[in-house]
Parts: structure tokens; sequence; C-alpha cells
């Protein structure tokens, strides 16, 4: 497997690691059976996300994800933020391998996940969220092409 | 620092082979004068293979590797004795050449049976026995493990095997240039190896089939190899099997010496240094080179990746190394649990490596899992948790 | 002048397989950086391979030579298609690799129809079209013969083959740096070849198999050549492979404009100076470097042995090299009486020979026929009768 030179910077100078205290939103996703876990922490102040950071279990391409994930968001929306895409992410990062394209949506569902915790937390609807969407163990089911 | 996976070939054997390329380059089975040169250097690397374990010249058989060996001896046995009866018995922490063999087999009718091993890797020699049943036709059990290096008892197998008139197979891909065989004293019947984990060529091993066993061929075709093994030669390869497996036991006890004694000053240290951290397999009876460690709430990928940065090579049995969605089925064989098999490091130590070396690597491992467990939203919370 | 029976690896070629067996020798499997180099170098030829028969990259897959090639791909879409049908056709004249690979599932519940040839060793594809049943689930026929030369008519069992939707596979073995090949073209669903038959080395070959086509393994176990074929790929020879198959589509026209003209040259040649003679394969579709002549009387083996005493290589298809007591299959096929299949003799031009070396063997086959035949109470016989 190889990654991009964008991929291993993200993995080794993660950017935005950390947590952040009484965070306004907070989203863990994980997958149990390989047992990856991703926490995202949210700062949200009038719809504006202005700090974000993560914490992940994983492997590179999660990690480097993560990192890529959080410089994505911040400074934006959360409309503008509800529109990241794993693919998006993986774009950002020059492409992942094929068989570790999951580990993008990973990110986008930590993302989606914090913003709900928001959502509930405050009482602010965000569109184009629901709370059954997060199945963690269609994850891994990306059919990925040889 | 990851020789289990291959090693490169060594000087004196890469010089033995190139001769082979291109100046004597005859087909062993044309006749004339220049293919003499071809068949005196296979009968010559034959007589070094069969001398190191003990064996006859005529029971050593060439294979492109140890895969084919592997495979060779498990369904040539099976498609022989498929009228005699068609149980297998292996273990779980069979490398895949072996489980995957026989998961095709049980598509095909036979039964197989996957003995259990307890938290170092070891079977139990009473649940081997008591699985053989009137219908067993063989019992292959590798003679070390490939990830967590734990030796088998693999002579009291082979006793076992004799007793109940069961022919016995070990995959000793991982054994053969590392540690004392002999397959006469250890009841063996077929035993596998490959070269490029002796530091000779990819793409060559070897089957040693005892004298009277009967085996049906994997690869059909010419005469080649006793009409056993088709295809024609890999001549230089074979020079190089042959070439390598010499070197690998004139050294034998001087390089086990010196091996063993880094690898349990690797594990101490690390275990010293690291905090959360466990050996996996056997603490002494495992082979040489191998050290093979738990690092909690981290992932072996991340860690495999960071190591690379500091030019150290190395392997993991964490699911997002395996390409599939689990860690290797040898780690759960030992009974651990997936979070912590997401963890795993194996460093395999070659006969190159020094002291310092090995506490470059222990000084990096400190660093690097330290600022993987930072990012680690599960040491977090152990640590909460304390 | 046995370049058929194998190659010496060229200078080009060995010089690109070097740095891959001890500086970039990491397992293609790992993740480190040290491995990239073996993934990048298999990447190639890949490729390379690729190109040459207009296949696409990820089409083709590597083994240990031809022999290995010919049996998976028999036996591979044998066990995939079982349940299908168990009607395979081949041909009289195949390489044991394939003959052998289908007897032995004639013996496991196969059909198998070996099609004749006529006098100069061609298929008929009347009697290949008419062969074909509703549970054909293989046509197997080779490119080129081995030993006669004879090319057979590829396009068209490709296109008969399409035709009734059964799946083609050629071994094309002595085709593959020789003749221009183009799997897309002739309808070939499958294809073998071997390094050592192009100037590259033993010990490696491959098989193409169309997108689409599912086949069974026939080595189990790692997830190397996308979970097709197991084990740890062979490196150099990989990449010789690749290295030997680029140069050989480089110069296809040159070589074979010489090669060819050397052929006939030496077919006439040996015609006009030697009484009672016969070539064998077919005058004009044959292979660029292949001469296969009986000379009646004499036996093949004393043949080989006086060539060899003035350093000419060659090879016969006498009963008495065979090792069996029959002559060759393929001479057998085409209907020569063993007497006279008894004095065959091949030789295979390569891409250095001189039309000096063939004047100079002329010569000596001259020479030694005469003297073989003055023994000969055949040849005896013969003359007084006339
Ligand atoms: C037509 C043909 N098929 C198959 C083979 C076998 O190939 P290999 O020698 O690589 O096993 C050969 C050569 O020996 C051959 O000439
Ligand atoms: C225990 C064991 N068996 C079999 C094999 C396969 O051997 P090869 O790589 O030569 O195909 C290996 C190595 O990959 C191994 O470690
Ligand atoms: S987190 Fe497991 S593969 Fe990426
Ligand atoms: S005469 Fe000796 S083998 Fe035929």
């Amino acid at each position: 497997m190889m990654y991009s030179e964008k991929v291993m910077d993200h993995f080794m100078n993660p950017r935005n690691v950390g947590e952040i205290e009484n965070a306004d939103g907070v989203g863990e996703v994980g997958n149990p059976k390989c047992g990856d876990i991703m926490k995202m922490y949210l700062k949200i102040e009038n719809g504006i996300i202005t700090d974000v950071k993560f914490k992940t279990f994983g492997c590179g391409s999660a990690i480097a994800s993560s990192s890529m994930a959080t410089e994505l968001i911040k400074g934006k929306s959360i409309q503008e933020a509800m529109q990241i895409t794993n693919k998006a992410v993986a774009e950002a990062l020059d492409g992942l391998p094929p068989v570790k394209m999951h580990c993008s949506v990973l990110a986008e569902q930590a993302i989606r996940k914090a913003l709900l915790d928001y959502s509930k937390k405050t009482g602010v609807k965000i569109e184009g969220l629901d709370e059954n969407e997060f199945h963690e163990d269609d994850l891994h089911e990306i059919e990925v092409e040889d | 620092m990851d020789h289990a996976a291959t090693t490169p070939v060594r000087k004196e054997v890469l010089d033995e082979m190139m001769p082979y390329f291109s100046e004597y380059y005859g087909n062993p089975s044309s006749i004339y004068y220049l293919s003499n040169f071809s068949k005196i250097a296979i009968d010559k690397a034959r007589e070094r293979v069969a001398k190191t374990i003990n064996a006859e010249k005529n029971e050593i058989y060439f294979t492109g590797g140890g895969t084919e060996a592997d495979n060779w001896a498990i369904k040539g046995i099976a498609s022989k004795l498929r009228d005699k009866g068609n149980h297998i018995i292996t273990s779980k922490i069979e490398h895949h050449a072996i489980l995957h063999t026989c998961e095709y087999l049980e598509k095909n009718g036979f039964e197989v049976t996957y003995l259990n091993v307890d938290e170092y890797g070891m079977i139990s020699l009473d649940e081997l026995e008591r699985s053989i049943k009137d219908n067993t036709i063989l019992i292959s059990i590798m003679f070390a493990n490939n990830e967590i290096g734990t030796i088998e008892p693999i002579k009291e197998i082979g006793s076992i095997a004799r007793k109940h008139n069961v022919i016995f197979h070990t995959d000793a891909v991982q054994a053969v240039g590392s540690l004392p065989i002999d397959v006469k004293d250890m009841n063996i019947d077929l035993l596998s190896m490959s070269a490029h984990k002796l530091y000779g060529p990819k793409g060559v091993g070897a089957l040693y089939v005892r004298k009277g066993i009967k085996i049906d061929s994997l690869i059909h075709g010419g005469a080649q190899e006793k009409n056993k093994r088709a295809g024609t030669e890999n001549v230089p390869g074979i020079v190089g099997l042959g070439k390598a497996i010499e070197l690998a036991y004139s050294e034998l006890e001087e390089n086990t010496a010196k091996l063993v004694e880094l690898r349990d000053y690797m594990i101490k240290n690390i275990q010293n240094r690291i905090p959360e951290v466990r050996l996996n397999g056997h603490p002494t009876k495992r082979l040489p080179g191998n050290v093979n460690i738990c690092f909690r709430y981290i992932e072996g990928e991340s860690l495999l990746l960071s190591l690379d940065m500091y030019k150290i090579e190395a392997s993991s049995g964490s699911a997002c190394t395996s390409g599939s969605l689990d860690p290797s089925h040898v780690l759960l064989a030992i009974g651990l649990p997936h979070e912590i098999a997401h963890g795993s490091l194996r460093l395999s130590l070659g006969i190159k490596n020094t002291k310092e070396e090995v506490d470059f690597v222990i000084d990096k491992l400190v660093t690097i899992v330290d600022r993987l467990r930072q990012m680690s939203p599960l040491y977090e919370k152990n640590q909460e948790g304390k």
C-alpha cells in the first residue's frame, strides 16, 4: 500500500490533535469489528465552527483523514461542514488506497456525529442529519474494486 | 528488522548462483555436455539440503517456494489417500498457505480439524491425539510460527502421528535456517522450506518427502524431479537454496546464541521502558530472532508507518494491515481481544543486526508509542479511569 | 542450437534483475518504504508483459514457470466449472504440462478429447468444432509446438471457442518472444508463457487471464497476485521476465527475418546434402528458429551425442532420449512410423546464431549421419534392396 505525501504529512504532523474542554459537540464513531475509533470535538459560535480537535485510534489513513477533516471544517459554517464527504477528505489527501477508503468514512461520520451532539445539546436543528444514520456495522461495507 | 518476512540474498549465495544464469544455462533435461553443469549443480544443492535435515538426497524435491511446498504436501496427500480417508488435522495458527489450502479441501469433501493453541501459541498433544480418527490421513503442524515465533513440540507430534500411522507434515518455512532439524529423529514425513527466509532467493523452496510416502503431484508435466514436480528447474534458485542452507547451518550455533541474546535484551528493555505492553508467544520456546509485542491503545499500521520514517522495517497483525477486517488469526487464536491484537508489532532480528540497532529501535519505539497514545481516544479514557 | 529447450539470460535482463536480490529485497507484501521498490518493479513487469500481448495489466498473473501456468489454467478452470461441465478439448501434440494435467483430470471424472493433427501438425478446425459438446468447458490448444515448430490457427480457434461460449486457453510458451500475439484480436481467454524460453530466467512465467474469466487457484495461501496465486513473489525473476519480453518484442521483426532466413537456409542445405531426410512440421507456418528433421536409418540419441562432441546442442524425439520406450508423441501424432521418428533431430536457432555456425553444423551433420548410417543394419539392408 502506498500513501501519498500528503497522507504521510498529515499522519506524521497531524493538525488539531487533542480535546476541547466543554466542547459544543462531541462525536465518537468506530468500527467495533476492526476496532478503529475516531473522536471529534467541536466549538461552535453563531453557526460557525471556530475550533475543532480530534483523537483517533486507527491506521495511518484514519489519522490522516481525521487531521484533514478538521482542517476542512475549521472556520466553516455548520451547513458547509455537512457537505464534507469522505470522498472530499480523500481527495484533499491526494487520494487513499482503495482498501483504505473506509477510514475516510470514519472522518465524515465523526463530523456528523459531533454535529448531531451539538444539535441535541442546543436544540438547533440541522438539515440532513438523522440519528439513525450511524450504523457502525456498515462502516466497512464499501465495495472496493480490485 | 523484518527478517521473518524475507531476507536479502547473501553475497556468498548470489556469487554461487551467478554462473547459472547466462553461462551454465543448459536445461537439466537435455543430454549434452552443457547441461551437465546444471544437473551437477542441482544434485549438489539437493545433497546440501538433505544433509542439513538428516534426509536422503532422493527425498528432497525442489519447488517454486514455501507456499507451493505447503500446497503440494496437503493436496498431494489428500488426493493420494482420498480413498483411505478424508480427515486432516492442523492448527489454528498455521500460515495461510496451509489454512487456505485446507479450506479449499473442505469445499471438496474433506473434513479438517483446526487444533486450538494455548496463550503461548502451543498446541496440546492431548487434543491432537484425541482428534485422530479412523479416517485421519494427515497431520500438518508448523515447526515454528511466523508471527509469534512459538516453536511447536514437533518430535512429540511426530511420535503421536507415527503411533497412529498417520502421515505428518510440518511447515518449517520459519524454522529451516534457524533451528536444528532432524527429520528421522523427529518422525517427520513431509517438510516444507523456502529459500528467501534464510538469505537465499525468492521463488524457490523444497519439500522433503520421506521415502515410502506416496504423494500425488501438484504440478504435472515433464519428468523433472523424478516425475514428481514438473517444470524446467530454476537452476540458479536451487543452487542458491543449497548454498544458503549450508551457510545457515554451518553458523547455526553462533548465530542462535547472538540472536537469542539480542532478542531477550530487546524484549526486556521494551517491557521496562514502555508501560502496558504484552509479549506474544512463548517466553523461551520461540524463534531466536522473534520479538512480538502488543502496545495497548494504539494501532499497528500507524506504528509501522512511524517506524518506517526511521527506516525501521517491521510487521503487525493489526486488522488495518491485514487488508481484511480482522486482526491476525494467530493473535486471535492465542486469545487476544481485537483491540489488543490491534496494537501488535513483530520485529524479527537478522544475523547482521547489532545491539546499537536494537537500542535505536527501542528509543524510537518509546517516542512513537507515546505520540500515538497521546492521539488515542482509548488511552485518554484509560488514564481518566485511573 | 537448442534454444527451444532453454536460453541463456541476456545481459540486459540480468543487469535489470540484479538489484532485486540483495539491495531492493523487500517483500512486496510489506508496507514499508523498502518494499516499494519490489512493488513498483513487479508493477512495471506486469505492464510490460500485458502491453506485449495486448492485455490489461490486471489480467497478468506471475507464476513459477510455464508448466505451473499450464497446470493452473487447466485445473483452475476445471475445478471452477466442474458443475457446468466436465469435457475438455485439447490436441495430441500438446506439451506434457498440458497432456499429463489432462490425464490427471481424466482420473478425476473429467472427459478429454485429444484432437488429431495432420501430417504438418495442424489441428482441424472442423474436428474441433464437431468435438464441442454441451458439457465442454475448455479448449486448450498450443500456440506453437515445441518439437516441430508448427503454429496452430489460434485466431480461428479463438473464434470457434467464442462462438460456442467455451473458454479458450493456449500454451504459448514457445510462441511468446517469437511470434506476434494479440489476445484481444485472437479471442484468447487464457495464455501461458515462460521466461526462460525468451532469454529470461528459469522458474518464472505468467498466466494471462482475461477479465471476467473465473478461475480457481492452484496455489493457495497469502493474498499475492490479487489473491489468485499465493506465495512470496520471485521479484528478480519477474523483473527478468518483464525485461526479456520487452526486448524480444522490440526486436521481433528484425530477429524473425534473420531467423527465418537462417532456418530455411539450414533446411534447404540439409535436404540438399543428406539423402533420405524428412522435414517435420509445417513448411511455412513454423516457429522462426525451428528445424526438425528425420534422418532415416539412424537413432536420435547417437546423433545428439555425436553433435555434442562438436559442442553442438540439439534435441531429439527418439525413444532412446525420451526416457520411455516410445518416441515423441508429437512425431507419432503427425503419422511418423516408430523407426522414422527414431531418427529425429531438432535444431532450434537463437538470435545470436550465425550463418557460419549453421554451415558448421551442416558440415558435421553430413559426416555424422554418414558415419551412423554406415553402422546401421537398416541402412545396409536398404542399400542392398536398391
Ligand atoms: C510448449 C511448452 N509448454 C510448456 C513448457 C513448460 O514450461 P517451463 O519449462 O517453464 O515449465 C515448455 C517448455 O519446456 C514448452 O515448450
Ligand atoms: C510459516 C510460513 N509458511 C509458509 C510461508 C510461505 O513461503 P513462501 O513465501 O516461500 O511462499 C511463509 C512465508 O511467507 C511462512 O512464514
Ligand atoms: S482505521 Fe483500520 S484500516 Fe484504517
Ligand atoms: S537403444 Fe538404448 S535406449 Fe534405445
